[in-house]
């Protein structure tokens, strides 16, 4: 079963590129999407067996990150029916392909257990998310895509040198990089290779999640990949390789090292927060600012992880939470793209005003994402809050109120002077899109609203309730790495 | 503190108990009222100067001040009218506190001055329960210096018309009275009356103290003729 | 309890509907308004019968209304207990009056913005506030109270085509927010001492000494900046002129209340501070006070000059509550009481003037389309009712004898008072700076509201374009007096201001209700007596002041059979030419008191006056600077946005830089942990 | 027989030193392949006496991988792009060496501490493992052409493959292949941005890729 | 009982106006003339009755009222006032409060009514009398403060009938301090000369005469006499401070009482006469002084521990 659900993609990836015109080429696509969606909502049933001798298996970790990701990816899928609307040449086929091939290396990420198939499966994705980002043939995302590129493989190649120190700590008594088989020996892997591994893969998996010192590579790709993919970029594959490190987590907690692996994820954590804030105050591309707040939300995972406890749980929930968030963002700067043709954010006035859904869409993204109540984010971060409180970690109480209250400063002054109109009345009704000639706005189109919709609705609901399914899955989840409510 | 007393007693009471003891006699420089000489000559009180170069011969009596204008003309025939005191309302209200509002329409000041005097210890008018007050408003009469010039004029009706009911106009110095030394300039009325009804007139430039301090008594009843 | 909720489900349904039909004006307004009329019957009944129960039969929580599990980590469990009816009672009349005078406001409002949606805000904003005021959970209460924010954001920023009222809108959002992060710490502290974060629970465990004093720090700050503390308060001089005016009432009569209401639930929680923590926030209160009114003075807007009294009023309040906490902290009981009842009153009293006194000056500046106090004067010839309810406001405001400003400060004098018999040295030295800072505060709010009521009603027109007419009517320009709507809630609140002077018996006791509930224990019946007697002796003097108010004016009526009333022009000295420019204008009226405290104030007097002989046409204008903001918030702000554009240099663009950045922090890492 | 695994792990390092020390595109790949062919035949002297299958066939692998399709593939790019020489490194010749005996003695520094828990043939392949990673890293930070840096990344490459030998015994071939097939597909990858970079910039310079920064 | 209350009220309404006379009797006495006789202020308010009311054109009912409103209120205040030995119509707890704020209210109006003409001297006089009138209030608060410390209680009968007499013996020197503050206030509040001459004609100085300048006829007679009872009510409380001897016989006490009143506007009248006016912008300074008096005192009764 599972085994299908990997190389069904691939498949549906290969098909799509001998189709002829781009309608059936979007219809395969959301066709690939649905079926994915249906196998892994069936797994919430009945978990599946392990497959492949002992290489693909589901946990309760992978089972949450592949819900994410699968549900996110249609998402997206929807959204490109409309996105490509018209338009249909050689490098939307290569496009679709390789979206569908993203899709299946990161299921393979989600179902791996074993570090080595773990690593291919990241390297595979950033591999076919090259062209990807270099979509749209502009220096700069030639220039992103270079980055991003060089960056993540060196990243990757620590990771490699990671897992082999991995080994070689197990080598006389484990003698195999199967996570099972690690965790249940894990007291007697040697110490000193243990924690070399540890730093290396935190190191090499941090690079692709986008921590502090590492995420410089970040910024630039999600900026000027096309928004549908830097949502999925952002939703999804930072959340592959966040589920990376927290199998390293497992690992450490097995070993009984959780207060060494945990110093060092707060640190990162509380980087990212300082530098995602040093760029969001005054930043002037509305796409880069959801890129750094992704960074940022990408520290407080780390953070949540690092305290423990409900920390952990929080984390979690926090990770489902902005996967959404992100996907909503992300989605809505496409469409601002597509009716304002800039991406500086001064050039955007009056959207509330111009394009009401659109606006309202902006204010919902920039609510989520600064964590205000009605929204999911604003739970998993109080439950973060509630872990650094009840650990007595003052120090981080207070750099993390700090951090996130500058950071919405930050955004608060660059969205809210988007979404309000602009009395100069030089340039026709109020807030009428700067350089737009068409002298009547387009219509948003419904298949670019409709996703959007329903992940507000999604991280609504999770503010307001959580389901018992999805907490004791997160339960489950905490329980594997120490924590749990 | 102990200083200030000192000088006091050594002082006494300065005031001169004027309506009830007789008034200080004058010096003999002071021109009073003038004597009229031949038998059909008259002199009209408001409109001389008093000037000691004139060939009027002046006494040294100083109660000159009339209710009406016409009695200021002094003839061989006619006695001297002094003012009458106000009619019996009048007096119930303004007997033991008359306010006076004082309005220098023009003029040379002379009869601001003497008018000053009338407040200082000697001739202490507060005894009397007669006080200058600032607005018309609190005031229940007018008096008026100088010639009512043309600037002036409009002031003076809005101060006239500020005072509430029942109310006094008063007309100080031979300016006042009949425009004076200014009589014959184009910007000069000539004399209050014309103007607004006046009650008493009191002659002189500048009237002495004393005309004006018996002119204020008769008015009030104080003294009778 | 089933009132209340009776009252939200009609709220929610009709906001609902609002939306539906937000494309035409009128049903969206009239589905507004009747809904808005029922919702806040039911809040106010059920508000009242918490108050009124005689007995202390229910117990002291009132009854409860409890869903397990909904919101993660806390849930959905909300009672009201008697500060929270008191809280309800005010804010369910005042949110009435504003609802009313709103749609009236409205209702010819020609703009572009949909006003079924800001209709629709209101009626959430309500709903929200009211959660907050019952809320029994931590994690409830936060989220009411991040929703409150971000609705009244969305309200303040209604005419938001101007450049001021979004920059007002943005540093709203800005400092209520940071404010929240204080209460996140603080509430989670207290949860993960209490083990859960319902209210009970935390109300039964026992803070040590040093815990409390960090609680109270937080809950200083955090409530501080909603409710508007001098350091804290630069959001407030901002936001309430750019709010439209029913908007900018209920933020001023109820939004900043509920920070003292956080304020005071904490203080019901937490029940016992170290002593400092009262000194401290009774300074704070004094120097809010004192600060709040002397910025009122500098001020030439009318909504500015009301939104720096709200902060003036919220001192007198702290001041009641810092009393009581001192007292609380010496176990002097009388003294915590009353303290707590004064600051209780006044809250009410506050929210009540001050929407009256908001609503009043909002149709002025309907009427004059500006809110420049030296454009306006003799405008109570022409707005007689908006005239006389802005006297009642402002006399009440005062705490003069005759309304219910004054019981309310009464009450806080009495607890200071108290607290001079009874207390230590140390406590009558703080309680005796307490008074003359509330004797100073109530002298200065005296000479602002004359200096408000004189220059805006009184006198001749100042606007050049007004030219003065023979019998002092303004010929060109139309002013008319709004229509019931805009009046009928004005009406409203100026009767609760005269009844609650006259007849003050049942508000105080529904403050001791009040009180019960912030102290937790029974207050003394004798004790109630000996407040409530001496008030109402008190108005039997205000009635013989009555009778002989109107002996001297039958005595007027017969002596002015005699002479009938004479009109003229006012009297200047005769000066003919008499233009109405040359009245005592808002900044001139202020000035001797602001030249006393001008070092405090920086208050700059700005305008060349001409040298030469013939005077040529000059310009003078007196300021106030706001030091907290001026010298504080924005310089922080300065140094902030310069400080991170410095550290831009991090993403240089260079792909090398960026692995090095890799590179050394595995470096960094490998030192760090393995040796 | 560890003797001549001695003298291959410290002729792969000398070369790592030429690689590094070399500014022209050319020499640098042709000693790059020099470089991975003696890496190729390392397996072969430490497992001589206990041989299995799949040993050779990832040794083999790696030797047509690694020393002839890559280094071709480079060269096919280097004549697309035509540009010869670095010129302007960010880090001097001199510099980059230093600091590469530098990385050398630190290598052996580290490996000292730590200890093996199985015994090795020969304790010199840790060291010069660490040694060719960091000389990886200091060509790809410093140098400017976007080849250079394929080929820094190529070595840091080798220097992983270098210790993933140790465990070639232990580790199933699956991933071994997996993780070689990733390398080519990298490189292959790299090459095609590569000459995306050179239409678009008409120059390889990375100086010039540094227009996206805040 | 009902006797000492008329009377109490007889006394209220009609003795005021009789200090006015005093005060000006010795001014006259000491400038050397026989001055206007002691009844002058009663002429005065009798003749102002029978005069016209002229009103401006910008004015309204507040103009009208203020005068009344004032007064009435400080009458009313007067019901908490002890006289000689009797005790006030009204007392309770807290009664101090009221009886300052009846006077802010008689402030607040009067001010209100000066802004109402719209003249630019009005408007000066009320802007100076709102001032100095709040400068002065802190300090009347922390002197009655200090008193019902002393004094043990919060009703103003108590304090001055009797509560001091202890206390003069114990902290005797400090009282003094507080009585001089009082004093200070007294002038403030009652606009008399080292503030404001009453008798100036120059608008630009006044305060207290500027502020009524558009009031005439019935009006001024209420403003004349409501002052005259406010000055009253500040002397007896000064001089039920300085003497607490009673003999607790009704004749002998209220005829003392009216013998120290006498002495004491005779005490003004001389303060009067010896000191010239102080320029506007020293006033504050004297309200500060006298504000530093009282704080000094307190300190000390604090520290000296009288209560």
């Amino acid at each position: 079963m599972l085994i299908f659900l990997l190389f069904f993609p691939l498949v549906t990836g290969g098909l799509v590129f001998v189709l002829r015109e781009q309608e059936s080429r979007n219809r395969m696509l959301l066709f690939t999407a649905l079926l994915h969606s249906a196998c892994v909502f069936s797994f919430w049933k009945f978990t599946p067996a392990v497959s492949l001798n002992g290489f693909l298996g589901l946990d309760a970790l992978g089972l949450l990150v592949l819900s994410v990701i699968s549900i996110l990816f249609l998402m997206v899928s929807f959204y490109l029916m409309g996105y490509f609307k018209g338009e249909s040449d050689i490098s939307h086929r290569i496009f679709i392909t390789f979206l569908l091939f993203f899709l299946s290396f990161m299921t393979l990420v989600t179902l791996s257990r074993h570090f080595g198939l773990l690593l291919i499966g990241i390297e595979a994705t950033t591999l076919c998310s090259v062209p990807l980002i270099n979509f749209v043939k502009t220096r700069q995302s030639i220039e992103a895509t270079w980055k991003f590129l060089t960056i993540c493989l060196v990243g990757i190649a620590l990771a490699l040198l990671g897992t082999y120190f991995l080994a070689v700590s197990g080598i006389d008594n484990v003698q195999s990089l199967f996570i099972d088989k690690l965790l249940d020996h894990a007291k007697e892997l040697s110490l000193p290779w243990l924690k070399m591994s540890v730093i290396f893969l935190l190191i090499g998996c941090g690079t692709k999640m986008g921590l502090a010192p590492m995420h410089t590579w970040l910024p630039d790709a999600h900026s000027q990949a096309p928004s549908p993919v830097s949502a999925l970029l952002s939703g999804c594959l930072l959340n592959c390789a966040f589920l990376s490190i927290l199998r390293v987590g497992q690992v450490c907690h097995a070993a009984g090292q959780t207060q060494f692996f945990s110093s060092m994820f707060i640190l990162l954590g509380i980087i990212s927060l300082g530098v995602a804030y040093v760029f969001i105050l005054g930043q002037e591309d509305y796409k880069r600012l959801f890129a750094y707040s992704s960074v940022e939300h990408m520290g407080i995972l780390a953070i949540g992880i690092g305290l423990g406890g409900i920390g952990i749980y929080g984390a979690l929930l926090h990770m489902i939470n902005n996967a959404f968030t992100k996907g909503i963002a992300f989605l809505v700067t496409g469409n601002l793209y597509k009716q304002y043709h800039s991406k500086k954010a001064s050039e955007v006035r009056g959207v509330l005003r111009s394009y009401p859904i659109t606006g309202i869409f902006l204010l919902a993204a920039f609510l989520a994402v600064s964590a205000v109540p009605p929204f999911g984010t604003f739970i998993s971060e109080l439950m973060i809050l509630y872990a650094a409180v009840a650990g007595h970690h003052y120090w981080v109480v207070f750099f993390y109120s700090l951090f996130l209250a500058l950071i919405f400063m930050g955004i608060a002054d660059i969205v809210l002077k988007m979404t309000n109109s602009y009395e100069s009345p030089a340039r026709g009704p109020q807030g009428c899109p700067m350089n737009a000639t068409v002298s009547q706005p387009p219509k948003e189109s419904l298949s670019m609203v409709l996703p959007i919709l329903f992940l507000i609705v999604l991280v609504l609901i999770l503010g307001v309730y959580i389901p018992p399914f999805l907490d004791d899955i997160l339960q489950k989840a905490a329980g594997l790495l120490g924590g749990g409510r | 503190m102990l200083k200030i007393l000192k000088t006091r007693f050594k002082q006494g009471c300065r005031t001169i108990l004027f309506p009830k003891a007789k008034a200080p006699d004058l010096p003999q420089r002071y021109r009073g009222r003038p004597i009229i000489a031949g038998q059909n000559g008259s002199i009209d009180l408001g409109k001389i100067f008093f000037n000691p170069d004139s060939d009027i011969v002046y006494s040294n009596d100083y109660s000159m001040a009339t209710s009406k204008r016409e009695d200021l003309v002094l003839s061989q025939e006619r006695e001297m009218a002094l003012a009458r005191a106000l009619n019996e309302r009048m007096l119930k209200i303004f007997g033991r506190s008359l306010k006076l509002r004082q309005v220098s329409a023009g003029g040379c000041n002379a009869c601001e001055l003497d008018l000053n005097v009338l407040n200082t210890p000697v001739f202490d008018l507060s005894r009397f329960g007669i006080q200058f007050v600032a607005s018309p408003r609190h005031a229940d009469g007018i008096v008026v210096t100088g010639p009512v010039s043309r600037n002036m004029r409009e002031a003076l009706l809005k101060t006239y018309e500020a005072i509430p009911e029942p109310k006094l106009v008063i007309a100080l110095g031979g300016c006042a009275i009949s425009g004076g030394i200014f009589s014959d300039s184009p910007q000069a009325s000539h004399g209050l009356d014309t103007i607004i009804p006046v009650d008493l007139f009191i002659p002189g430039c500048p009237p002495h103290p004393l005309t004006t301090l018996d002119g204020l008594l008769r008015l009030l009843g104080r003294i009778s003729s | 309890m089933a009132l209340l909720l009776i009252s939200l489900s009609i709220l929610i349904i009709s906001s609902l509907l609002i939306l539906l039909f937000c494309r035409s004006k009128e049903i969206s307004a009239c589905v507004f308004l009747w809904s808005l009329v029922a919702a806040c019957g039911f809040g106010l009944w059920s508000a009242l019968s918490v108050l009124c129960q005689k007995a202390m039969s229910l117990p002291l929580t009132g009854v409860d209304f409890r869903v397990h599990g909904t919101i993660p980590l806390g849930e959905f469990y909300i009672g009201i207990d008697a500060l929270s009816a008191f809280f309800l009672l005010l804010f369910f009349i005042l949110s009435l009056a504003a609802g009313i005078y709103g749609y009236g406001y409205l209702r010819d409002y020609t703009g572009q913005r949909n006003t079924g949606v800001h209709f629709a805000l209101y009626h959430l904003l309500i709903i929200v506030i009211t959660l907050v005021l019952v809320a029994k959970n931590a994690v409830l209460f936060l989220v009411a109270w991040e929703i409150m924010t971000f609705v009244s954001y969305f309200l303040i920023t209604f005419y938001n085509e101007s450049e001021s009222v979004r920059k007002a809108g943005y540093l709203y959002l800005i400092s209520t927010h940071v404010g929240v992060f204080c209460l996140l710490v603080m509430f989670l502290i207290m949860g993960a001492q209490a083990g859960s974060m319902n209210f009970d629970q935390m109300t039964a465990t026992q803070f040590p000494l040093a815990l409390a004093a960090l609680l109270f720090m937080l809950a200083f700050v955090g409530f501080g900046i909603k409710a508007g503390f001098i350091p804290f308060h630069i959001w407030l001089p901002h936001a309430h002129p750019a709010a439209p005016t029913h908007i900018s009432a209920l933020l001023s009569g109820v939004v900043v209340k509920l920070g003292i209401y956080g304020l005071m639930r904490v203080m019901a929680i937490v029940k016992d501070f170290p002593l400092w923590c009262g000194v401290l926030l009774l300074i704070m209160a004094a120097i809010s006070g004192v600060g709040g009114v002397l910025y009122a003075l500098g001020q030439h807007e009318i909504k500015k000059l009301l939104a720096y009294h709200s902060i003036e009023n919220i001192g007198i309040i702290t001041l009641g509550l810092g009393i009581g906490m001192i007292g609380h902290a010496y176990h002097q009981e009388t003294v915590a009481f009353i303290g707590y009842a004064g600051a209780l009153l006044h809250t009410f009293n506050h929210a009540v003037f001050k929407g009256l006194l908001f609503l009043s000056a909002g149709s002025v500046i309907h009427c004059t389309h500006t809110g420049d106090m030296d454009h306006m004067g003799g405008l109570f010839k022409l707005l007689p009712w908006t005239g006389h309810l802005f006297l009642i406001g402002s006399l009440s405001i005062c705490g003069l004898p005759l309304f219910n400003g004054f019981i309310s400060e009464w009450l806080v004098y009495r607890a200071l008072l108290e607290g001079v018999f009874h207390l230590d040295v140390f406590g009558i030295i703080f309680s005796s700076l307490a008074i003359v800072a509330l004797a100073l505060v109530g002298g200065l709010a005296a000479l602002c509201f004359t200096k408000a009521f004189g220059v805006i009603f009184l006198g001749s027109n100042k606007s050049s374009e007004g030219h003065q007419g023979k019998e002092g009517r303004l010929s060109n320009i139309d002013i008319k007096e709004g229509d019931l709507m805009l009046r009928g809630p004005m009406i409203l609140l100026a009767a609760i201001c005269l009844w609650g002077g006259l007849f003050p018996a049942n508000m105080v006791y529904f403050a001791f209700q009040g009180t019960q509930a912030i102290t937790g224990l029974q207050i003394p019946f004798v004790l109630k007596e000996a407040v409530i007697n001496p008030l109402l002796s008190a108005t039997r003097v205000l009635s013989f002041g009555g009778v002989i108010f109107s002996v001297l004016a039958l005595v007027r009526d017969f002596l002015v059979l005699h002479y009938p009333v004479r009109l003229t022009e006012t009297w200047s000295c005769g000066y003919v030419k008499l233009s109405h420019r040359m009245q005592y204008t808002a900044s001139s009226f202020a000035r001797p008191i602001l030249k006393i405290f001008r070092s405090a104030l920086v208050f700059r007097v700005e305008g060349k006056i001409s040298k030469e002989y013939f005077p040529a046409w000059t310009s003078l204008k007196s300021s106030v600077k706001d030091v907290s903001e001026s010298l504080l918030f924005r310089p922080l702000f300065y140094v902030i946005k310069k400080f991170s554009r410095k550290l831009k240099w991090i993403q240089s663009g260079h792909t090398q830089t960026y692995i090095l950045y890799v590179f050394l922090f595995l470096v960094i890492l490998l030192v760090w942990k393995l040796i | 027989m560890n003797v001549w695994l001695d003298a291959i792990l410290i002729l792969v390092v000398i070369l790592g030193l030429f690689i590094v020390a070399s500014t022209r595109l050319g020499t640098m790949i042709k000693i790059f392949s020099w470089q991975s062919l003696l890496l190729g035949c390392v397996p072969f002297l430490m497992y001589a006496q206990n041989m299995e299958f799949y040993i050779i066939i990832v040794s083999l692998v790696a030797i047509v991988l690694r020393g002839l399709i890559m280094p071709y593939f480079l060269f096919w790019a280097i004549r697309h792009v035509s540009i010869r020489t670095e010129i302007r490194p960010f880090i001097g010749l001199g510099a980059t060496l230093l600091l590469s005996g530098l990385s050398i003695v630190s290598s052996f520094l580290l490996a000292s501490k730590l200890v093996f828990p199985i015994s090795i043939s020969s304790d010199m392949l840790i060291p010069s493992s660490f040694s060719l990673i960091i000389m990886g890293f200091l060509l790809l930070v410093g140098r400017t052409k976007a080849i250079s840096q394929v080929v820094g990344y190529l070595v840091l490459e080798n220097g992983i493959f270098l210790f993933a030998i140790l465990l070639l015994r232990k580790m199933p071939l699956l991933v071994e292949m997996g993780i070689l097939l990733d390398l080519f597909i990298a490189a292959v990858v790299m090459g095609i941005v590569v000459n995306h970079i050179s239409a678009e910039f008409n120059n390889t310079d990375t100086t010039a890729l540094a227009t996206l920064k805040d | 009982m009902h006797i000492l209350l008329l009377l109490h009220l007889t006394i209220l309404f009609v003795f005021p106006p009789l200090l006015l006379g005093i005060i000006g009797k010795t001014k006259a006495f000491f400038a050397g003339r026989i001055g206007p006789p002691l009844l002058q202020p009663y002429f005065d308010i009798f003749k102002l009755m029978h005069k016209e009311s002229v009103y401006s054109v910008t004015t309204n009912w507040i103009f009208m009222a203020a005068p009344m409103v004032s007064t009435a209120a400080i009458l009313a205040a007067g019901t908490l006032m002890p006289l000689a030995d009797f005790k006030p119509p009204i007392q309770f707890w807290g009664d101090m409060v009221l009886f300052v704020y009846l006077f802010a209210l008689a402030r607040f109006v009067i001010v209100l009514a000066a802004l109402d003409t719209g003249s630019s001297l009005e408007g000066m006089g009320a802007s100076r009398e709102a001032t100095f009138g709040c400068l002065s209030e802190i300090t009347m608060f922390l002197n009655l403060t200090i008193l019902a410390l002393l004094s043990r209680s919060l009703s103003l009968s108590e304090i001055f009938l009797g509560g001091l007499s202890s206390s003069w013996l114990q902290v005797g020197p400090v009282l003094i301090l507080v009585v001089v503050s009082f004093f200070l206030i007294l002038l403030v509040e009652n606009s008399r000369v080292p503030i404001d001459d009453p008798e100036t004609h120059l608008e630009l100085t006044m305060i207290h005469e500027v502020i009524v300048l558009d009031h005439s006829g019935i009006d001024l007679a209420y403003v004349l006499y409501g002052k005259a009872v406010k000055l009253f009510l500040f002397a007896s409380m000064l001089v039920s401070v300085i003497i607490t001897f009673r003999v607790h016989d009704f004749l002998i006490d209220t005829a003392f009482f009216f013998f120290e009143l006498i002495v004491f506007a005779v005490l003004i009248g001389i303060v009067e006469s010896t000191m010239a006016r102080l320029r506007l912008n020293k006033v504050p300074y004297l309200l500060f002084s006298a504000f530093i008096f009282s704080i000094f005192g307190f300190t000390v009764i604090l520290v000296r521990g009288g209560h």
